[in-house]
């Protein structure tokens, strides 16, 4: 390909922040102006190339590489295939969503977008790189804006929150750099295709193999976040601002899983085979667990935190009953979970903004004054809670299905039964937050509370189109991620 | 017949709820009675299609039309395939849909008229009614799902209709939570018949079941695990409990969905799929013994109720019972070999189905007619009701004529089908066949306990102020023609259906007009309905005898009932709330909050106070410091002159 | 027994050692300053006596370099030591710890 | 020569110890004054007679200097020169090292040349500091440059404000 899409994607945002940085503070308009302009761009590209790819080919397309350290090999390497087109043009969209969602900010505006963007490039860079340093330098980037829009722009025990992310997520990061170092040492090469395709599982010891495969893990594993690993996440969401939230359970949360099927299923496929049933078991804590604590919280944002740990299990178990359906509803799943909990958190900071309670037990009854934001919030939780026609049905039956079809894991299919516990868990709260908040007599103190306005309408409800399209004809996305995910499957020996 | 037919049956009431919720609501929301006529119109039609079907089936050979269907998702050798089939029990089961989805249509434009959410009400009747005859066309495991699950979503929306009613937005969750566990089951017996057999298509299933090409165990499994869906949807024991409290939702809205279509979805899923289920004795033999009992259990909590929608509800949910035992026993005696597999397969879908179409018309006609009363008299509790023979006329001529269908006098529609069901159980499983007799014993007694309280005697209401679920204000008169029409064309109905040749036209037997009279069984259950009635009559018309020393004679009996067994209460209290929500998941919660994120801040504390403690190394003696360097110097040397 | 290499290591040694437990264990900065004198004295007679016995002249060479730090060392440190006792009014080492936390 | 070196020896340990052991503040610095003599002696055994001179001028001369008169104006004269509560560590530290080093130099083989180096040392010397090739130019500069700034940093630090 010989016009850069993928770099242009990538750092445009950047630039955008940039322009935006040098934009006088006392102009907030214009900066927010600046910013949608930059997301939609990036946005309308990253669907150009989604309509550009050609469903006939695997392997990356749209590919630039070229020369970064010579010394060590390392390449400024990008492309995109089926696994990653999906996450990147999700990627973009919720960033346009996150620029739309935080149109209210006024608490030092140019730094916010700024920033914003800058986290867009870091994620947008994860998905596209095929090069293991640059894959880890991009992994790196996110995390400095993330830390400044929580800890300035958050809520409660916002450093405490941000704090805490920047540590967890460090602390994977050390292992998989050096899971990463390893890799390079032994196999030669920072580049996954080639690491991918050299079988470098035969070459090696069973036990540094393991060794590599569990630091990769953990890695991602911290940012999906699998169970034990998971605490970080509801103290960053419950604090982060609502657009931070957005971003958080909607894109970086996916480079945990992205990670996963891009790094360690696809380098080890023997390992990943090896350890299934017990990553299957983690899976399967991670959604019942997950589910049964969220039953406990009272914080709408905690709540729907908790909701993403348990969703998160369905695409560990997706990744690692190691069946091209499974993967693909996982890939999926990862795509509906976050436009869906993308939206439901939009939604808890439309009526955080309008009540100032965040608190269930004292809500109630809303539906009578906000019945756009009822009804999509209602849309938004039973499709988190996998009713046909939207996206969390189609992800959570491929999921499901192929899981359930598995070979290669022993059990799986008990397995899958009891992760399928999660989805009656799943109604159980989603259903007892829509009837808590927004059903019921009205209380007396939301009497004056208004409803969405126009551009918020224009938000949640273009979310809601994207969720049902995806629901009603999920081989819109499937086409696509199948081409990425059959030679993964292809190298488990199938 | 063009191939788009079916397609537009089910597609006319969903461009219905398009129009009314993009178009109607927002922009021509001071217009609602739009909604009522876009949405009346689409059915109308849907309903002319059907009937065109049923005659191009009817004549089809083999009752079957084969459809075209369509790749919808294909992912390496799992290919999903969407189509529709039409075949005699899809014929049926859609003109019963669509001629009930009518009638309620139009009844509601009466009983619905001024709600603030009018057009809201008809956009979710439209769009229930889509997904039902969705369902009905389903030619494949997950598109059946899908609209499964749709038309629970629909019930969900509509039970929660009037939201801002506490207990209806607490009946709609636990309708929705109480189906979707037996959904679970039903989801994992598709996944695990197509992990078996490679297949979602019905039809393939079916060719797979009878050439024995799947193994029993796998059958039996696989058909336990539909058949929980059926419990769930169905409202059979264990999960019946969202059924009487789904009563919160309009009434029109349980006439439609809680007694004449989605609680049926169960045994259409059954009749459906019931050479899966005919293929393992285990699994014939469980849906007739739950279906059995849930008759008869249903019936005993349907003596007591007072408020005259719950009673009508047990009766439903007694019934769906009813068809169940049909369904079962014609199974088991399939899976006995008592029965001829060619012949039996069609016959049990019949037996079924047939009491599902008789039911759809009477028992709608009999929650038409509680709405009528209702909408006069502004309560549903028949204590305070009475004497209203003489001022709604017409509803009490309907109501009756339904209350004997359902009793199963002849030659109302009621009787036949459910001889057929008694004749069969008879044959194949004698326990259940006493259990049924018993129940028709019950039905005849609560039914006609509802008709005398309500329309005999004299008045009693008090509170002519009583606000209810109609808008209008109660007064004391027949409801308009809107209402009073489909409830007597409903009434038609529920006489002349068991006429018709619907048992024959699915495959089974159909008996000539006097000659079910010859059976001693059609004798014995009628004497027995005719004693219920009588028992009915001499308590609360004639008061030979006072139902409250009854009452007190069978107190122990009696708060049984009333406390339907408790089961809410274990459900809920005691499962739900102890055990899960305040007893694992605080645990858990606890767990999460204290082990796991404490050993997170755990680490993060130790690392403060070891920081700290550590700290104190730092003296700021610079001859402290200088000692470390030297003691660090000589360390290196020894170990350059120990090692090196 | 003559003199060798090792007789002028072994008292470059010792002159380092003495140097070094005055540095460490005295309290008046000055007398640190001074033993650290001593010490680089030490190290010096070491360089010189490796000149001396490699026939290397640059032994000699560092020893002039050293010689130049040590005379920086004494300039700034003796100043340093009398800005603090400005400040401070006592030379004490034991009474400083600025360089606590 | 050898007795040279004893006595030298003898003599510079000796006031070595003065300086370290000594509470009158002002004798230890005399003692050290002594002690940097003798050691320039050693150079002069050494066979280093450029350096013997430079360390008369620059510690006899310059550096002693500088300390006495530091000790007289921090003015600390009457409180002596106290050892402090790390004394026996250090006296352990530095025993240790002392054996260290003596076990370090004994059991070390070294490659000497005994025979005596050229004399004077000066030409030789200025030779390998200023010459073209493996001279050390570049550092001389810096150490010139270095205590020009040792001189003005000194300045700035005692200067009154």
């Amino acid at each position: 390909m010989d016009f850069p899409y993928l770099s242009i994607i990538v750092f445009l945002p950047v630039i955008g922040a940039i322009l935006i940085a040098l934009l006088p503070q006392a102009d907030p308009r214009r900066i927010k102006f600046t910013a949608a302009f930059f997301t939609l761009a990036v946005f309308a590209l990253s669907l150009s190339l989604f309509f550009m790819f050609d469903t006939g080919l695997e392997g990356a397309q749209f590919v630039e590489r070229a020369s970064w350290i010579p010394a060590i090999d390392a390449q400024y390497f990008l492309g995109v295939d089926g696994l990653s087109l999906p996450m990147l043009v999700l990627a973009t969209f919720l960033g346009f969503i996150a620029v739309l969602v935080s149109w209210k900010i006024d608490l030092r505006v140019r730094e916010y977008f700024a920033w914003l963007l800058v986290l867009e490039t870091g994620v947008l860079g994860v998905f596209c790189s095929l090069d293991l340093l640059l894959f880890f330098l991009f992994w790196e980037v996110e995390i400095l804006p993330m830390f400044l829009l929580i800890s300035i722009w958050g809520t409660g025990r916002k450093e405490y929150s941000a704090m805490k992310f920047v540590i967890f997520t460090l602390a994977g990061s050390a292992m998989m750099l050096a899971g990463i170092l390893l890799l390079y040492f032994h196999g030669g090469t920072f580049d996954m295709m080639e690491l991918a395709g050299m079988g470098l599982e035969g070459a090696i010891s069973t036990l540094l193999a393991t060794a590599i495969f569990f630091l990769l893990f953990i890695g991602y594993a911290v940012k999906l976040p699998v169970f034990p690993f998971h605490t970080w996440l509801p103290d960053a969401h419950t604090d982060a601002p609502t657009a931070v939230s957005v971003i958080l359970a909607g894109i970086l949360l996916k480079m945990g899983g992205y990670g996963m099927i891009r790094v360690c299923v696809s380098i080890f496929p023997g390992v990943s085979q090896d350890y299934a049933v017990l990553l299957v078991a983690l899976a399967l804590v991670n959604i019942i667990y997950g589910a049964a604590v969220t039953f406990r919280q009272r914080d709408l944002k905690r709540l729907i935190a908790y909701s993403s740990i348990s969703h998160m299990g369905y695409v560990l178990l997706g990744i690692f009953a190691l069946s091209q359906v499974s993967m693909t509803g996982a890939i999926l799943q990862m795509f509906s979970h976050g436009l869906i909990t993308g939206l439901l958190f939009a939604l808890v900071g439309l009526v955080y903004d309008k009540t100032h309670v965040r608190d269930i037990p004292q809500l109630g009854g809303l539906a009578r004054r906000m019945p756009i934001i009822a009804v999509v919030f209602s849309v938004a939780g039973l499709a988190a809670l996998g009713l046909p026609g939207t996206s969390g049905f189609a992800a959570e039956f491929l999921v499901f299905l192929g899981s359930f079809k598995s070979t290669l894991v022993d059990g799986i299919q008990t397995y899958t039964i009891l992760g399928m516990v999660g989805i009656v868990l799943t109604a159980g709260y989603i259903l007892w937050l829509l009837q808590r908040v927004f059903y019921g007599p009205i209380k007396a103190q939301y009497d004056k509370v208004t409803d969405a306005n126009r551009l918020e309408q224009f938000t949640i409800i273009s979310m809601v189109a994207v969720i049902m399209l995806i629901g009603i004809y999920p081989a819109v996305l499937t086409d696509i991620i199948k081409v990425g995910v059959s030679p993964i499957i292809a190298s488990l020996g199938l | 017949m063009p191939s788009g037919v079916p397609l537009a049956i089910f597609l006319l009431p969903f461009f219905s709820f398009i129009v009314i919720s993009f178009i109607i609501r927002p922009f021509l929301n001071s217009k609602p009675q739009l909604s009522g006529y876009i949405t009346t119109a689409s059915i109308g039609t849907s309903l002319i299609l059907s009937l065109w079907v049923l005659a191009e089936v009817s004549s089809a050979p083999g009752h079957v039309l084969s459809m075209p269907d369509y790749e919808w998702l294909a992912i390496g050798d799992t290919v999903i395939r969407f189509g529709v089939t039409v075949d005699a029990l899809a014929a049926i089961m859609l003109i019963v849909v669509t001629s009930v989805s009518l009638l309620v249509q139009v009844y509601s434009q009466g009983y619905m008229h001024g709600d603030p959410g009018y057009s809201r009400y008809f956009a979710f009747m439209s769009l229930f009614t889509a997904f039902m005859l969705g369902l009905v066309l389903a030619d494949n495991l997950v598109s059946l799902y899908v609209f499964w699950e749709g038309v629970g979503l629909c019930s969900y929306l509509l039970i929660g209709f009037w939201f801002h009613r506490p207990a209806a937005a607490r009946a709609a969750t636990k309708a929705f939570l109480v189906t979707r566990i037996g959904d679970f089951g039903f989801l994992a017996a598709i996944l695990f018949l197509y992990s078996k057999t490679g297949t979602f298509d019905i039809g393939e299933l079916h060719h797979l079941a009878l050439a024995g090409a799947i193994g029993g165990t796998v059958l039996t499994w696989a058909a336990i695990g539909i058949f929980s869906g059926a419990i769930g949807k169905s409202a059979q024991f264990p999960l019946h409990t969202w059924l009487p409290d789904a009563m919160e939702g309009p009434t029109p809205v349980s006439a439609l969905i809680h007694a004449a279509t989605m609680v049926a979805a169960g045994i259409y899923l059954v009749a459906r799929m019931f050479p899966v289920f005919a293929s393992s004795l285990t699994a014939v033999t469980t849906v007739a013994a739950i279906g059995g009992f849930t008759a008869i259990f249903a019936a005993t909590m349907a003596l007591v109720m007072n408020d005259i929608k719950r009673v009508l509800a047990y009766s439903t949910i007694s019934q769906l019972g009813y068809m169940m035992l049909g369904l079962g026993v014609v199974g088991i005696g399939v899976a006995n070999d008592a029965i001829p597999l060619e012949v039996g397969l069609g016959l049990g879908v019949a037996v079924g189905i047939f009491h599902l179409f008789n039911h759809a018309f009477f028992k709608s006609l009999l929650f038409l007619g509680a709405g009528s009363v209702n909408h006069a008299t502004g309560t549903f509790d028949i204590r305070e009701m009475g004497g209203l023979r003489k001022v709604m006329p017409w509803t009490y001529i309907t109501f009756l004529i339904g209350s004997l269908s359902i009793v199963g006098i002849w030659p109302l529609a009621g009787f036949w089908s459910k001889e057929g069901i008694l004749d069969h159980a008879w044959d194949h499983q004698t326990a259940l066949f006493f259990l049924a007799m018993i129940t028709v014993f019950m039905t005849a007694f609560y039914m006609f306990r509802v008709v005398f309280l309500t329309f005999a005697g004299e008045y009693r209401g008090s509170n002519a102020g009583h606000s209810g679920a109609s808008a209008h204000a109660p007064s004391l008169r027949e409801s308009p023609l809107v209402m009073v029409a489909p409830m007597g064309i409903l009434a038609i109905l529920a006489v002349i259906s068991g006429w018709l040749p619907v048992s024959s036209f699915l495959g089974g037997e159909s008996e000539s007009f006097f000659g079910a009279l010859a059976h001693p069984i059609a004798w014995v259950s009628m004497v027995l309905a005719a004693l219920g009635i009588l028992l009915a009559y001499a308590l609360y018309s004639a008061k030979w005898l006072s139902s409250e020393s009854l009452r007190r004679r069978f107190a122990p009996l009696h708060t049984l009932f009333s406390r339907k067994y408790w089961i809410d209460e274990l459900y809920e209290r005691v499962i739900v709330v102890r055990v899960l929500v305040d007893g694992i998941f605080v645990l858990l919660n606890w767990f999460d909050t204290r082990i796991v994120d404490g050993i997170v801040n755990g680490i993060a504390g130790g690392t403060i106070v070891a920081g700290k403690g550590i700290r104190r190394l730092q003296t700021g003696q610079l001859q402290a410091y200088g000692i470390a360097i030297f003691v660090g110097v000589l360390a290196i040397v020894a170990c350059f002159l120990i090692f090196g | 027994m003559t003199v060798g290499l090792e007789h002028f290591l072994i008292l470059s040694a010792i002159l380092f050692s003495i140097g070094l437990y005055g540095a460490l264990a005295k309290r008046n900065a000055v007398v640190i300053l001074m033993s650290i004198e001593i010490m680089l004295n030490a190290v010096n007679i070491a360089m010189v006596a490796f000149s001396r016995y490699g026939h290397l002249i640059t032994g000699q060479v560092f020893a002039i370099f050293i010689m130049v730090v040590a005379a920086a060392e004494a300039a700034v440190g003796l100043a340093i030591i009398i800005a603090i006792y400005r400040s401070r009014e006592t030379v004490d080492v034991e009474k400083f710890d600025l360089m606590k936390w | 020569m050898e007795i040279a070196f004893w006595i030298l020896a003898v003599i510079s340990v000796a006031s070595a110890l003065a300086v370290v052991f000594l509470r009158n503040i002002f004798r230890a610095a005399l003692f050290l004054v002594l002690c940097f003599f003798t050691i320039a002696g050693i150079y002069v055994v050494l066979h280093a007679d450029f350096l013997a001179a430079a360390q008369v001028l620059i510690y006899v001369g310059a550096i002693a200097v500088l300390i006495i008169f530091a000790i007289m104006l921090t003015r600390e004269t009457p409180r002596g020169s106290p050892s402090g509560r790390f004394r026996l560590i250090a006296f352990l530290v530095g025993a240790t090292f002392l054996v260290a080093m003596i076990l370090v130099v004994t059991g070390t083989d070294w490659q000497v040349i005994t025979e005596a180096p050229t004399e004077p040392t000066t030409s030789p010397l200025a030779q390998a500091l200023f010459s073209r090739e493996e001279g050390f130019v570049l550092p001389f500069e810096i150490a010139a440059a270095l205590l020009l700034a040792a001189v003005i940093g000194a300045i700035a630090l005692v200067r009154e404000k």
